[in-house]
């Protein structure tokens, strides 16, 4: 059950959608800007091109569906809290990070949203908690988003399988960006999402929009029929505009062009362009302070640590 | 009471007494049961939280993490122990380190049974003692059991702790009687420790053998031998919780020579880590280094009478003692 | 690609075909006779209806062929070496047996053959062996028989993945006996072994017959085609006579009824009498001999055992 | 030269020299190089056997047992030494296993590359030591990465054991320079081990720190400030195989102050496997135990000064020494 959606003019987003995509995209952007001056250690993955991702699903997940995330997740994080001082505090180890700074950019945890580092893991324990949520909290469900090349990791498939033979609350949300670290997805990935989805009789949407409410409508009608217990993937055609973390891009140049041309951003301001600068401004501006206020602040510290 | 009833009966209560329980496994399930029976009459009493999975132990695994991090409790069969390699990183990775790694602390209710142990001609990947290889994991506790703890007071403990568990199970224990011991022998509880000595034998014991749950009819043996044949007088303690080792309540029941029994093959074994305790307490009081006694550095063969010779037993537990003491 | 193959009457086997089947049956019946009388220790899966399977694929594989075995391999191992003695002494214990004794039933290695006891886990390393083969002596493949239970372990998709990326010549056989252990198909597989194969963009082949001549010619051209690197799932519809390992037979009646009446013993037995009773006793009486034979050697050694 | 480019040109060294030699692992082709660079320009001069994975550790360790087992040499890269746990099945019940479950021994000729430990911010997940999880497995050898020893030597001597290796190379390494120590020490091998001393400290060393080599800069940064603060002279001993360890080259470089100093969190570590190798050996000649310095029990966590905290440093190793003498 798979359909193509398409959007060649974006259209009107609500300006506090419009306001989220914008957040996301100059918080990654300053984070780059940040690790190039050398002001952050560690390393980090922005989702700059699928910032649309998180936004679009905001409005289909509700308090009490839980999230995972994973290594590109500051999307996620902000589409769900709109916290960037929380989130830059934890990539920066300042007072008020989320976890104290002890997870940083890959490992956040708070109420019902949690990320981890290390690819596929959290499918099972999703599936754990969709199993949860179907005996205790009918209609609520468990969302998983993960990579590409994450379908490397036998861990999806286990979790695939008890998520159709347990008819649980799982939407799995592919972000296909078309590669992993440096590796573009036909060289790790044999066949399709779609078809690894039909192998455990999983429904498989495909969305290669980028316009926030198309998407939201087409998927409108599956996502309710995951909280019924009809597991879910839904997956992305998307791009990674950036790096893979820093500084580590070596894809040719058609390729990151490609990326530019899918970019949200500048179809947004070609289509929309005086919502698109009415508002652009001022997160930028906003975004630019809450880096000066958390670069301000104290270190980080960990309660309850053992240390 | 058979340790295996006592086991069985400590699920059946957990099921029973707590509602976010949920037991989940490989052939779990009534009739069957379990392989090693274990579970049985639990989905049959608890249809809906006693759940029978594929095998893929990463995935029930991360399903009994996913369970606690709901707020359940989560209790997981690894049919054979030897499989827990396939949900190391769950363990490592994720559930160990989700109790701490979000900077506020994140309580887990959820062990991991694991059926451990060899002498059965089960073969070397169905034979092995693991324990040594989880020692040592932030946030992840290791408990073993033993026919001196009920599994019902043990589980209870674990479930406490806030952290996820391993529990590991010498299979050669479900056949055996809980508590009993021949007369020869005076056991008593201080706290967590099981504290077993030759019925009056007056003086303090010669030397005291630590050994978790899984050694004690082979410890036992070794101590009658030695009082039989060389006049020796041992005593055992035996711990339920592995680690972290509360090693003070150890320390009032030590003398000058000090051994630790386990099954694990050589090398890095969990005794070495009790040596490792001990030895910066007890420095000067002791006689010589904490012997360690374990089975050889070998691969557990199939046949009986190669598996006798890997594994460690009574024989050379007395073989250690007399040496340790006679030099 | 998927056709359903089907025999009413049973074909007549080649002289050798039958005595290995039959000595492949006698001995797993012998087998369990000893367990029963406590002449073994430790335990034992016996191959009990499925003997056709391996038998079926000797004549299409080759010497240089790689063949990983699993728990259930009695059947693999004689049809590769038709060496009652060797797999006797091995599960007892005694001297000439092929490892020693110290791997026993699930553990054996000679040549190219190889068997272990955890369930998955040799699909990673015949992908491993395959990527040599084709490197290296062209032509040749290895062959890796899993149950339908095997397919909850993730091993078995990051190897497809793998197989079908680097197009390895890798014969996957699968016995679907619709049990694991206790456990029916449908409550630990979601959808079919053909819809796991397709995902991965690898070629499925479902044998239903259990006649060896009509199976070797269905296979041959597709089996051809794995050697010139073509990946294969052949799904061999199978049924588990006897107990998954020894008097741990909880299933329903009629399902052990089904398994009967499918039982190729039985079948040829009415469809050729004269040819089946000419062989039937004389190979019964020669695993009698072997049992006598083995059973009165002295125990088995283990040459450079680092005890 | 760096230790990033000797590693290099070594896996470079095996390739051209051992035409059945294979490197494989994620993200490890060119123009990427891997994720740490460690095997820059290795598939552009051997595109045959430089082999990019999918994102699936225990498969792609399972493939470099596979081509071990048909006659080839194996090496392989886990991105993250962390992600090693995915491939503990493979290791610990498939490779090490094989080398002699099947009453024969069967050599493999396996190198596992885990790039280890913290300092660097990476978080929780991707900056542990994971090296004491493998002690005491049979049929697997674990070695350590170090300054002072070549690393196409290294990989001569674990392929000639022929069993399957883990390396383990910490990452803060790979920017540091071979060899080079500065002129406050003299630095001279002893077989296998690499024998740090203060330069003309004529009289014999007050206290020796066993260490692997990722620990090297951190012991001689102690070295230097004991001897200038405390006029303490310590000895650094890097041996490159950690397990099984030879523990007679150690012997004679000891005296009565033994220190083990790794970066592993606390519990079950591999100093503690030493230290009991030590104890069986020197008891009488030893001051007191052989002291374990490691980590804090704790997860590491991603922020600079948190991690600072909990890993074991220049700091943490100079109070140790200095207590082990001092009191
Ligand atoms: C188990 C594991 N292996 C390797 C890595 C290192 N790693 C981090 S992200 C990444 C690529 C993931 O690719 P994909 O799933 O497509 O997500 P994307 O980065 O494209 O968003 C890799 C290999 C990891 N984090 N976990
Ligand atoms: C990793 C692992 N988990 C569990 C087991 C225990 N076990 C042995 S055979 C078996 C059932 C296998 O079922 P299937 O793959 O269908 O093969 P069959 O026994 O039906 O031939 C199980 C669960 C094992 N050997 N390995
Ligand atoms: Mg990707
Ligand atoms: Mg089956």
């Amino acid at each position: 059950m798979t359909e193509i959606l398409d959007g060649l003019r974006l259209s009107r987003l609500a300006d506090d959608d419009l306001e989220l995509l914008l957040l996301v995209r100059h918080f990654e952007l300053k984070l780059l800007e940040l690790y190039g001056r050398g002001d952050l250690n560690g390393t980090t993955h922005t989702c700059l091109g699928q910032e649309y991702v998180p936004v679009a699903l905001r409005s289909l997940l509700g308090p009490a569906d839980h999230v995972f995330s994973n290594h590109r997740g500051h999307g996620h994080y902000l589409s769900r809290f709109r916290d960037p001082h929380g989130l830059l505090a934890e990539i920066m180890g300042r007072e008020g990070a989320v976890c104290g700074g002890v997870g940083g950019s890959q490992h956040i945890h708070r109420d019902r949203y949690m990320s981890t580092g290390v690819q596929g893991e959290s499918m099972p324990v999703a599936a754990g908690v969709a199993l949860h949520l179907k005996r205790s909290e009918p209609g609520t469900l468990a969302c998983v988003h993960i990579g590409d090349g994450t379908w490397g990791e036998g861990a999806v498939y286990e979790a695939l399988n008890l998520a159709a033979l347990w008819r649980l609350p799982l939407l799995v949300v592919v972000e296909n960006n078309g590669i992993a670290q440096s590796t573009p997805t036909a060289s790790q990935m044999a066949g399709t999402v779609a078809g690894r989805a039909a192998a455990f009789g999983i429904a498989h949407r495909l969305v290669v929009s980028t316009d926030v409410n198309e998407i939201r409508l087409s998927l409108e009608r599956e996502i309710a029929r995951v909280r019924e217990g009809q597991p879910l993937v839904v997956e992305f055609v998307t791009h990674r505009l950036g790096p893979h973390s820093k500084g580590d891009d070596i894809r040719p140049a058609d390729v990151v062009q490609a990326a530019r041309e899918n970019d949200w951003y500048a179809r947004y301001a070609h289509d929309h362009p005086e919502h698109f600068h009415r508002l652009d401004g001022v997160v930028k501006a906003e975004v630019e302070a809450v880096a000066d206020e958390v670069a301000a602040r104290p270190l980080s510290r960990w309660e309850g640590s053992c240390v | 009471m058979r340790v295996a009833e006592n086991l069985n009966a400590a699920l059946h209560g957990l099921l029973n007494d707590d509602h976010t329980a949920y037991v989940l496994g490989e052939d779990i399930l009534d009739p069957y049961g379990g392989a090693f029976k274990i579970t049985k009459g639990l989905s049959t009493r608890f249809p809906e939280r006693v759940i029978g999975t594929p095998i893929s132990e990463g995935a029930l695994t991360g399903v009994a993490a996913g369970l606690a991090l709901a707020g359940n409790t989560a209790v997981a069969e690894i049919m054979f122990g030897d499989f827990v390699a396939l949900a190391f990183d769950q363990l490592c990775n994720f559930a160990g380190k989700s109790v701490s790694m979000y900077g506020r602390r994140l309580p887990l209710r959820m062990v991991v049974r694991c059926p451990t142990g060899g002498g059965r001609g089960y073969g070397p990947t169905h034979s092995q003692s693991l324990q040594k290889h989880f020692v040592g994991m932030p946030g992840l506790s290791l408990y073993e059991m033993s026919p001196f703890h009920d599994n019902r007071a043990v589980f209870a403990a674990m479930l406490e702790r806030g952290e996820p568990c391993v529990f590991f199970e010498d299979k050669v224990l479900y056949t055996r009687q809980m508590e009993r011991v021949d007369p020869l022998f005076l056991m008593r509880r201080d706290g967590d420790l099981a504290v077993v000595d030759i019925r009056d034998a007056g003086h303090r014991p010669d030397c005291v053998v630590i050994a978790p749950g899984g050694m004690v009819h082979r410890v036992l043996g070794a101590m009658r031998s030695l009082m039989m044949e060389e006049e020796i007088s041992a005593r055992l303690l035996v711990p339920s919780r592995l680690y972290p080792l509360d090693v003070d309540t150890l320390l009032p029941h030590l003398g000058d020579v000090v051994l630790v029994a386990e099954e694990s093959t050589a090398g890095g074994t969990w005794g070495s880590e009790v040596a490792h305790l001990l030895h910066a307490r007890l420095w000067d009081r002791l006689r010589g280094p904490v012997r360690l006694v374990h089975s050889r550095d070998s691969v557990i063969p199939t046949a009986a009478h190669l598996e006798n010779e890997v594994l460690a037993g009574e024989s050379t537990i007395h073989h250690a003692v007399r040496e340790a003491l006679r030099g």
